[in-house]
């Protein structure tokens, strides 16, 4: 993040804390890194006048101009194919996919090219850009707007993948992964979107490929990313009214896993569980619960458990509510293990 | 309802100046710009009145509830009637019809309930809909996605000789997806019987034309696939009708696809959830409101004798029927049914998905069946 | 099996075994499934006159002629969009991909339609259609030809992944997604095409759903599939020298995956082993691995290990032999087990 | 070298009979058929000439090594060479060029050299040359995708104000691809000086023209987005060379993207795995053989008294030096260190790389460095 720390001083440094959600954090973001970067563009659909779907990009374009920040045709392989290009030439393409199972379209151009540019050209050509991706579910979304993609991502060589869960690293992680010399796909949870922290923007969190302990505990480990962030530490603190005490570490980062932060964890609580919304098959709290367990198993009492959706296609807006994590299940799928053998 | 025109030559552009069968006044065009189409018969006008009248009485009464917060969300298709209705229209029961999100009101054409295609936008299920039945797909969300659909489903009936036609609607926005260009081409070169309709509504979202397309109309495209193409004045239901069946007639007599642009607007938000005085100007949507499909007909329909005050009640009471059907059923408690998640994922049962239905029936129980 | 099992006599059902490649009996599958059922088609790109890349449709168009197998413009969203379509209507396609990385232009085709048609519609519109992948690498192939994709389908809900890892297989598992009313990825390892076997076809093997003990074993279990089964076996042999016992299972199902018959192995060895090619993070080894820990954890001595590709793009060919896993590596990773725990 | 060709306004189609200066007896063509394009001057067609005698020297050399197991594969482009060479000396040097696995001549022609070419097809490295020194991108395998990153650097070039131009070759295959329409769009839409130079060579792998597109020419798609488009006869490098020179100058000029068909032929099979017999007759090969690109142009040449046996042999010396040292360098031991594996995945180095690194070396050493 040392390119990060020495950036020119931001519009407001001295601001005193207040309430900001994650959109706006992120679009401050957005605004900074576009004052400090005259080679960071963003573009994409409905990211110009209209400040996207979310509202994370409101303002930009009346702020920077249209060479900055343009509203692109609707076409997501163009919009990464075209990305690579840019970065190609040394600009910092920052890239809106509208929803992810909007970034479907665009596979080909991140898994065969984003993804593997570098490796390709022995590092000539670095290819610096941010595919943002607002994702996951819990918004009441019709179908198409709640998938979880992040599994395909992370088992993408060659991509860096992270998501915030909160405001302050919001805005610190897409800062830093805006600065990368990688291609960051980043994802940012909707359903947290206009969740608000008091927060003095800018602020520089963790680097982006650390986890967080978030909430110190003995007893047990819950891992969350993103969106089940808020529900970890909800089962935390029901947990510690009937006396378990819950850690909970915030991942962050995805690609690359910080075997460290959690293994940590892990060796001191002995047992673990990974939370996620997307289906349980195949996610990427398959590769959580594998890699932890690898590193960490003769210290295990029990095996990582994996609280993530179920096996099917994310469910319609008046069924998801069953289909999602809640801290209840989280408690009881803890309730499953032999509490005895500890 | 069958008419009988020799489209041209694959190998020429459409006139710039859409084809319009009826002018914004409701007065009948002749010469060049009806491209050799004639208008429909009065009686066929007659009923395509009475379905866009019908359809937008339901429009309003939906974006309605979902203002009230009965529909998760809600995609009008305000001022766009004419091609909706007038394509749709085209069709024959035996014919499949693929449609987006855009186009619940070319389903209530198409004789769906509107209970059953609100299903998706109440939050029920993803499609509330028999498709086998209705001969019409799921409506579509990924854009261009469903355009490949109905050029496969059209190739199939092809081999099975079956002499049935598809159609497809696609938002000018969604010309720009790969799948789009797909679509076409696969059409062209199996020589498939679809038609694309593309309503150019003028926006994507927010995005308007100019920065979708350098095309001086969609319907340059088709040129470059060996296809047809037809530049359409979308707020004329006699022109979209009388084009669309010419395309269909076509597809079924074995001639292969047309692209079809209908140039209209959208009136309304793109969904209940969108600000649309972020990017456009009020002056630009009382420009179009002005162009109303509804009421161009209706100027011509009176003019010409057809549409009288005892037509006119009955058409409002159907409407308003058909609008009081659907306020009592989207006030109905929707039937969902969680343990139902599983049914469908596979033909061939899973025990992992047996074993999640238990762990979810278990806690139903345990909780009273609520969350 | 069933539908299959009451099929029309195939062509030559008294034959002789004789060698057989892996291609031969794929294309003898398409060839009884075209006979017996006339819904079956197949197209794709050079699947024609040319017989496939890999041959697999070699004489097909001359024998069932253009109405039942053709060549389809080159644009893979497009082969599986219309397949979607066919299928709607009642025919079984069966399309090729022409290696695993083209396929992921259809990735949105596939992951937002395919899985999820029958889920949609209650049921009311099944999707019985085969995607073939010739998959995996060891081919000498450059960039883009040795990709192992089946980490982004079996995260995907909706989707029946199978791999056969024999001609004998290959041709009785083809016959079962064909005749399956679920669509079904079936992924062809690329470098087993011309291994042989002796062979009369046609042959039914197991229910493609359920995963095989090739080799029985007490020490380790070994876990492969598609191309790795091979390497399992010659690291069985060579283990079986130095008096370990190894037990392999082929898993032939990667979705859903046969929990019954690994749980069975990896209780009696009490030590498993997952190998594939693909890259580690991510890959399908997690889901594997995180699996047969959470069932039969008690029962383990040493954490899962996953033996695959490094964490790195598929390598050009003159780098693939360093990055692919062998029996030599098999067995290196064993040793790093604590034996003496046992 | 420079031309100055008003190209025309973007609403036409492009004449089905093929633009060309020089037809296939070697005569310069006047009227109609030049489409208002000039001969280029006699010491470029010479130029012209050198290169394409050398490429093709390069090409046959390559195919033969092939054949004797030195490549993992090689995709010929025999007979293609007016295409490649014409258009990519139409560029300057601070222009990008993004081909495909089939213009290892063109790159050639770029002043790459040999060794660094053949990298990727050796299977030493996926790609073995400094792009941005020759600006010049790796060669694309997933077909059409480099369209787009052709587009995006001609975008990025323009708002860093450089007035350079990006040229992708395409395949006649490749436009079907849904990337390819998309970067057609994207280059129309945002105006990018970018030309889309396809080489329509008759097949994709197997597969011919007439099942990939039923458009009369594939320069006819070029109107669908807003483009000026032109069919060029793909053998005749005084034609291709004229046009691609007119369409990247008024891409630096600011004009936008232009869309070039070369009508051409893959005399060779697809790569050296390929067997042409299973789909093509003997015949079709013999008659595009007659039509010979650097035979058409040697006429000419020969006509005008330009080429004589001087420079004739001082060619063959320069196509048989550059044989040989290809020769050469293909029969060296590449350089592969496997450890280079782990050296350029990320620039954030990653812990698990570093221990997967250790492992391999570890392995290394214990066998020697070989597997
Ligand atoms: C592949 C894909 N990308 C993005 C979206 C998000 N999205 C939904 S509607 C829409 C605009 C579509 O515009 P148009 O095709 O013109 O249709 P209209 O909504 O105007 O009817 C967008 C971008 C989507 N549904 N699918
Ligand atoms: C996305 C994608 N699909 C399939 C392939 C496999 N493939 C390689 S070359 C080729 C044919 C390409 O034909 P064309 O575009 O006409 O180019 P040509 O080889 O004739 O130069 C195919 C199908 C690929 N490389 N990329
Ligand atoms: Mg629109
Ligand atoms: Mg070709």
């Amino acid at each position: 993040m040392s390119a990060l720390a020495e950036a020119a001083p931001a519009p407001e440094p001295l601001a005193a804390p207040k309430p900001v959600t994650m959109a706006a954090a992120l679009n401050r973001a957005l605004r900074d890194a576009m004052a400090e970067d005259d080679r960071v563009v963003v573009y994409g659909e409905d990211v110009g006048p209209l400040g996207g779907v979310f509202r994370v990009t409101d303002g930009l374009q009346a702020d920077f101009g249209e060479e900055r920040i343009w509203d692109s045709p609707l076409a997501e392989a163009g919009i990464v194919g075209t990305a690579v290009g840019m970065a190609m030439y040394g600009l910092r393409p920052v890239v809106e996919m509208q929803f992810d199972a909007f970034s479907y379209p665009a596979f080909e151009q991140i898994v065969s090219h984003v993804a593997k540019m570098r490796n390709r050209t022995k590092g000539r050509l670095p290819l610096p850009m941010v595919i943002r991706i607002p994702c996951a579910g819990a918004i009441g979304g019709v179908e198409h707007h709640s998938d979880s993609s992040e599994a395909y991502w992370t088992a993408t060589p060659g991509l860096t993948v992270v998501t915030p869960s909160n405001p302050a690293d919001a805005y610190s992680m897409l800062r830093e992964a805006i600065a990368s010399d990688d291609p960051v796909v980043f994802m940012e949870p909707k359903s947290r979107y206009w969740a608000k922290a008091e927060l003095a923007l800018p602020v520089e969190t963790a680097p982006m490929d650390r986890a967080l302990v978030l909430r110190e505990g003995t007893d047990v480990t819950l891992l969350a990313y993103g969106p089940t962030v808020t529900t970890a530490l909800d089962a935390a603190t029901a947990a510690a009214e009937e006396g378990l005490s819950i850690e909970v570490v915030d991942l962050r980062s995805l690609s690359p896993f910080d075997d460290e932060t959690v293994g940590r964890s892990v060796r001191k609580t002995s047992r673990a569980a990974v939370i996620h919304e997307a289906a349980q098959f195949g996610g990427y709290g398959a590769e959580v619960a594998a890699r932890v367990t690898e590193r960490n198993f003769h210290w295990l009492a029990e095996p990582v458990l994996r609280i993530a959706g179920f096996d099917i296609p994310y469910p319609s807006p008046k069924l998801e509510a069953f289909h999602l994590p809640t801290a209840d299940r989280v408690l009881q799928a803890l309730a499953a293990w032999d509490w005895d053998l500890a | 309802m069958s008419l009988n025109v020799e489209l041209p030559p694959t190998r020429t552009l459409p006139p710039e100046k859409p084809l319009r069968l009826l002018d914004n006044a409701g007065h009948a065009v002749t010469g060049r710009d009806t491209g050799g189409f004639a208008l429909p018969e009065l009686d066929t006008l007659v009923e395509l009145y009475r379905r866009m009248v019908v359809a937008r009485r339901f429009d309003v009464q939906v974006t309605a509830l979902t203002r009230q917060g009965r529909l998760a969300t809600y995609p009008s298709a305000l001022g766009q009637e004419a091609c909706e209705i007038g394509a749709v229209s085209a069709l024959d029961a035996e014919d499949w019809l693929f449609p987006t999100y855009r186009e619940s009101i070319a389903l209530l054409t198409r004789g769906i309930d509107p209970a059953e295609i609100l299903v998706a936008f109440r939050g029920d299920w993803h499609n509330g809909y028999d498709q086998r039945a209705h001969r019409t797909a799921a409506q579509a969300t990924p854009l261009a996605t469903q355009a490949l659909h109905a050029v496969g489903l059209a190739h199939a009936a092809r081999l099975r000789h079956d002499p049935i036609a598809t159609l497809t609607f696609l938002g000018d926005g969604a010309t720009s997806e790969g799948d789009a260009h797909e679509a076409f081409n696969f059409a062209a070169v199996w020589q498939t019987p679809t038609v694309f309709f593309v309503q150019n509504n003028q926006y994507a979202i927010s995005v308007p034309l100019a920065r979708q397309t350098r095309a001086r109309t969609l319907a340059d495209k088709a040129v470059g696939y060996g296809m047809p193409g037809y530049h359409v004045d979308g707020n004329d239901v006699a022109a979209v009708y009388a084009v669309t069946r010419a395309a269909v007639e076509r597809a079924r007599a074995g001639h292969g696809p047309t692209f079809i642009e209908g140039v209209t607007y959208r009136v309304e938000s793109h969904t209940n959830s969108d600000d649309p005085t972020r990017y456009r100007q009020a002056r630009e949507v009382e420009h179009w409101k002005r162009r109303d499909p509804i009421e161009r007909l209706e100027k011509y329909l009176v003019s010409e004798g057809a549409l009288g005050d005892e037509l006119r009640a009955e058409i409002a009471e159907a409407a308003d029927g058909l609008a009081a059907r659907t306020r009592e059923a989207m006030s109905a408690e929707p039937h969902v049914s969680p343990l139902e998640l599983f049914d469908h994922v596979y033909a061939a049962p899973r025990r992992q998905l047996a074993e999640q239905r238990e762990r979810l029936a278990a806690e139903l129980e345990a909780s009273g069946g609520v969350r």
